[in-house]
């Protein structure tokens, strides 16, 4: 076991490390919608074009074909050096694509995969509904097959960019009568298509983030299936492993540099006299830095492996909870400073509400606990 | 010693109950229609532990304190509160506003419409200060405004009890929260299915549950003891009425975040209710804070 | 409502300071278990002569005949005279002599209650069982009606004061083939019947405090059943209820003194400038201040209505889990001293080691949960 | 970057495992058979870091902590460590026992047996002294008893590396005893059946079990991170190394107690095992804790 790089590794990280310093831009990433949406497809452009974009991804789809490691180094110099959010290109890039990679036909990866990665195409999400949340196999949302199309009805919900984006990754019930996991399909709508409507959802921080979306005789070509009719529930559960392995690297070197940064600014202020808050703090800090040895454990893994390790389910879990324990120290320091937040603010106490979602979101902590205990420890399932 | 609510103190707190479920829905807490406070003061909650001989019903704190429950588990004005103390302590005959220190100098007037003197809390004592009012920013909570002003002229209000009498009702506002966020978090795992049952079946909902009525009862608990202890004079009253605020932001806090998880995304939404009495814990937690030398 | 008491109420409070006072013994109750014993009997015999024992029992069974107010003002100070655990009487005075005052014949109450009071006769409880711990109502332990006799055979386990018990509170399936709460009968076993055996069970902190107790063939008169055949259940709920209800005030109390000293020595010592130490303690008294105040409520709910309050088991969780963070912090107040703990001390890691039964003794924290979902806040039960 | 184990690492954490099922199984850890120490010795486990030209394999620090991770699952002597530690940094070539203060002047000499020198932790230094046992006497620790000392003569131990070796490997043994609690407790859970089924397929009994899983995880994970920086000379290793200390500590502390609520009353026996880890961990929880300015 080691920690260090390769030779070849640390001059990849010092490539990557030059050219963020160089090109990152100096302003923030918009908060107006529409602004942000330029924003990002232009930053996504530009990493395009320069070469680093899919550092992991094939290059005959655009990709620089290098291994999860140098993913890993990219994502981490990325986070070092302040790069924006990759924004309304998450779903394309974090999901979308690696779900394609790993299940569509050659057809579809050719043309989608590209796309992603030039921030030409927008994808969102479409799996979660307004009654199957957290039980992601009570999809109602069905897809008839009529000829060479699937007439799609009903509606998704916290799809994030869905007024942006270009296509979506669409979970339906193709199979009439199916229950659960059975009878389901994984699709590419286009979401131009005729019979969608979009009605974004205002969350408790003031932003919209999340939209629903209704499907009213919706026509996608069965084409677009990927990985075969009726077996969408295995793609999307590839999907979801991807975003409980690996897909959160970003997220946690982030959260490695701000508990860095509270811990600086405590020093600054004095607040880290308080035993309490220093005692918090490095508890902090213990924590971010074992959840990237976790991290770089599963990446190891998968190296050898090729698909993350089972162990993905307890980063997930651990990586959900840590982030709310991170927000709500960064309000602690502002003490009083949350009596005055209001909508519109993009600040900790934004982010402290917005964190929630990590508990809720892609299942819930509860789902992952069960996950963990019934799938990893081989607990029984309750009657 | 009896720390049941007798027939009487039970019959004011289910009319007031009663009339806030009509009149101040939470589904409307960051949208209060006008001339609600003129409606609210006629009900004489302000007045509540005034003597008869100052025209007001002579009632004691602990039975002022479950109608102030109720009012804050539907998100009341904090100038209700206020506007009590100030009423009781200083005989201000209208409404006052509610501030607190905003850094070294200035103050955040909270709840300002209609007001131009507002009791404020400096340093664990109480004052009174005039100031007008410009315009009202939002605060974290959605159902209370606020103006930042700079330095003001305090007159001091002098006797103890007053800051003790605002931190009881600042509990009992607390205490309603706690029971906001536990009442909706049951009501919505009995009705919201997944894997084909009702959520609260799942003991990881139910006993998020549990541990929200534990919450609210420790609190509710403390809250009335405090109560007496500040109507009887006790002499540790000053321990007890800390350790109510407390235990009250506390489980306000605790139960605001959990019934957000219970709820799931649609908890997290500003269209649902389930972050308002979260929100309001957050403000609550910063209005005259107990210090810690209070409670060792 | 109010917290003051009135003026009989104070006199009977002085009188109950002035007696425990002058009669509190200096020493401490004995380690050794007979000796114990025999400190048990002649405490409560002094208690009794004195006229103190059952404060709110009725007079006609030696009893004070008071109400439930004045036993808690009797316990509070009892606590604070430092008076001796009641040990071997804990079971007479608080479950079996309680369940018989509400469920049994005269006979048995004339004959029972006050050799409990006199300290005369010693009490067990016989409810959990090796497969029954948590889950009551899954016992097997059988009473076959023979006559006018039960043979009982079977086990039951956590039995305190065993070895030393006259009586034990006997709960058996009296129904052939019956389920779960039904076909269940309360009995009173005489400890001395041939056909019993008593392993004691050693604990994690070494003492010896529980057995399991094991039935061959024992007879018991069917006079002996309490609340009729068949009715167990019922009963056992009813013992299970004053437990949940006001059966602690005494330990609660003690924890209110204990925060106190813990504050006064930290104080001393100076670990109560560590911030994190003082607000800790700071909470953890106002949270035993506001366990007296539950018990208030829940002793004024019972004075207005003759039974506990249904807040009787939201006390029963908080005042266990309580209990579990105070005996931490004497714990944590010794500092690296756990480190020289030996079986045969009685010190603050034996009662941390013994605060583990808090959250499992008498239905766990997980059942304490289930109950109050279920029975309080009225959630379904899980199918 | 690679944080998994290769296959030879593996092969002797597995052929560890299996000596140590059969020679040190945890129901006896309370009672270890007399000679155990030499056949301990014998395994080499003390002497794994050793390069060949000493006598060693020349391991790893990574690898020697998957290793010591397993001794600690079986509760393995604390003198494994120390002696670990002295032959690796002092050339010591016998059995050297662990020695934390008892108080301003004293030591408490831990796993005396067989030892005339003791690696001793004084205010974040390593020293080495001689000392002569007395009659031992127990720790909470079951599996490990004491001699007390007065004031001893320290030949400091120079090597700032020897200190965070001693650390490393702790903090191996806390991952051990967090990982026994956790397997215990999943055992326990799948066989022992209340309510009609095993009380695993219950979620408050299933969460507790997942949480521990990850109190596991997390802390395995910066153990190896933790032991390659010692190995490869990192920079920030001082920070690494605390982090490990003080995550596997605490997750032994919290499985250790999760495991006997998981086991309910059978959990608090002596006889039962489920005590036996949590006495392990408030051991190590005092034996060299990181400070604070460490993790900042």
């Amino acid at each position: 076991m080691r920690i260090g790089f390769t030779p070849e590794q640390d001059r990849f990280r010092a490539e990557c490390r030059d050219w963020l310093g160089a090109n990152v831009p100096a302003e923030r990433r918009p908060l107006n919608a529409a602004d942000a949406l330029a924003f990002d497809r232009a930053w996504q452009g530009k990493l395009f074009t320069a070469g680093w974009a899919g550092i992991d991804w094939p290059t005959r789809y655009g990709g620089r074909g290098l291994s999860l490691v140098e993913q890993v180094i990219w994502l981490e110099e990325y986070a070092r050096a302040h790069a924006p959010w990759v924004g309304a290109n998450f779903v394309g890039l974090n999901h979308g694509g690696p779900t394609l990679i790993a299940n569509a036909s050659e057809e579809q990866k050719a043309y989608h995969l590209p796309r992603i990665l030039s921030g030409e195409a927008i994808w969102c999400q479409g799996f979660s509904e307004p009654g199957a949340g957290s039980d992601l196999a009570g999809i109602r949302t069905t897809g008839r097959v009529e000829g060479d199309e699937l007439v799609v009805n009903g509606s998704k919900i916290w799809t994030s960019f869905a007024n942006v984006a270009d296509w979506q990754e669409l979970v339906l019930r193709t199979e009439p009568g199916s229950q659960r996991q059975a009878g389901l399909s994984w699709t590419i709508c286009d979401m131009r298509s005729p019979g969608i409507t979009i009605r974004p959802i205002r969350m408790m921080n003031g932003q919209t983030e999340f939209c629903e979306v209704f499907y009213d005789d919706v026509r996608i070509p069965v084409a677009n299936v990927v990985g075969g009719l009726g077996n969408g529930w295995k793609v999307a559960m590839s999907t979801l492993s991807f975003e409980r392995g690996t897909g959160f690297i970003a997220d946690q070197v982030k959260n490695m540099i701000e508990v860095d940064e509270h811990i600086g600014r405590a020093r600054s202020s004095g607040l880290l006299d308080d035993q309490r808050i220093a005692e918090d703090l490095a508890l902090l800090r213990a924590e971010v830095a074992a959840l990237r040895a976790m991290t770089y454990r599963n990446v190891s893994e998968a190296a050898r492996t090729g698909q993350p390790g089972a162990e993905a389910s307890l980063i997930r879990l651990f990586t959900s909870e840590l982030a709310q324990r991170v927000e709500r120290m960064a309000v602690r320091l502002i003490g009083d400073g949350i009596v005055d937040f209001a909508y519109g603010d993009d600040d900790p106490v934004a982010e402290y509400l917005r964190g929630f979602a990590q508990t809720i979101a892609g299942g819930s902590a509860q789902i992952q606990r069960n996950i963990i205990g019934e799938r990893l420890l081989g607990l029984p399932r309750g009657r | 010693m009896d720390l049941h609510p007798g027939p009487d103190a039970e019959a004011l707190r289910a009319a007031t109950a009663e009339w806030l479920v009509s009149r101040l829905p939470l589904d409307r807490a960051s949208n209060r229609p006008a001339g609600l406070w003129d409606e609210l003061e006629a009900m004489g909650w302000t007045a509540l532990t005034l003597s008869e001989d100052k025209g007001g019903p002579g009632l004691d704190h602990a039975t002022e304190a479950l109608v102030f429950a109720e009012l804050g588990r539907h998100l009341a004005p904090l100038a209700l509160i206020s506007t009590a103390v100030a009423r009781r302590w200083t005989g201000l005959d209208r409404r006052a506003a509610l501030a607190i220190p905003d850094g070294a100098a200035g103050w955040r007037v909270l709840d300002p419409e209609g007001a131009d003197r507002a009791i404020a809390v400096a340093d664990q004592a109480l004052g009174l200060f005039a100031f007008t009012s410009g315009e009202a920013r939002p605060t974290i909570d959605l159902s209370t405004r606020q103006v930042r002003i700079g330095d003001a002229s305090l007159d001091p209000i002098e006797a103890p009890a007053a800051l003790l009498h605002l931190r009881v009702l600042l509990a009992a506002y607390a205490v309603g929260a706690a029971d906001a966020a536990r009442d909706m978090a049951v009501e919505y795992a009995k009705l919201r299915e997944q894997f084909g049952q009702p959520i609260g079946a799942f003991q990881a909902i139910k006993h998020i549950c549990a541990d929200m009525a534990v919450q609210s009862a420790v609190a509710r608990s403390q809250l009335y003891y405090a109560a007496c202890a500040l109507q009887e004079g006790d002499a540790d009253v000053g321990f007890y009425i800390a350790a109510a605020q407390m235990l009250a932001v506390r489980a306000a806090i605790a139960n605001g975040r959990a019934n957000i998880q219970v709820h799931g995304g649609i908890g997290m939404t500003d269209e649902a209710r389930a972050h308002l009495p979260l929100k309001r814990a957050h403000l609550l937690e910063h209005i005259a804070p107990p210090a810690l030398r209070a409670l060792l």
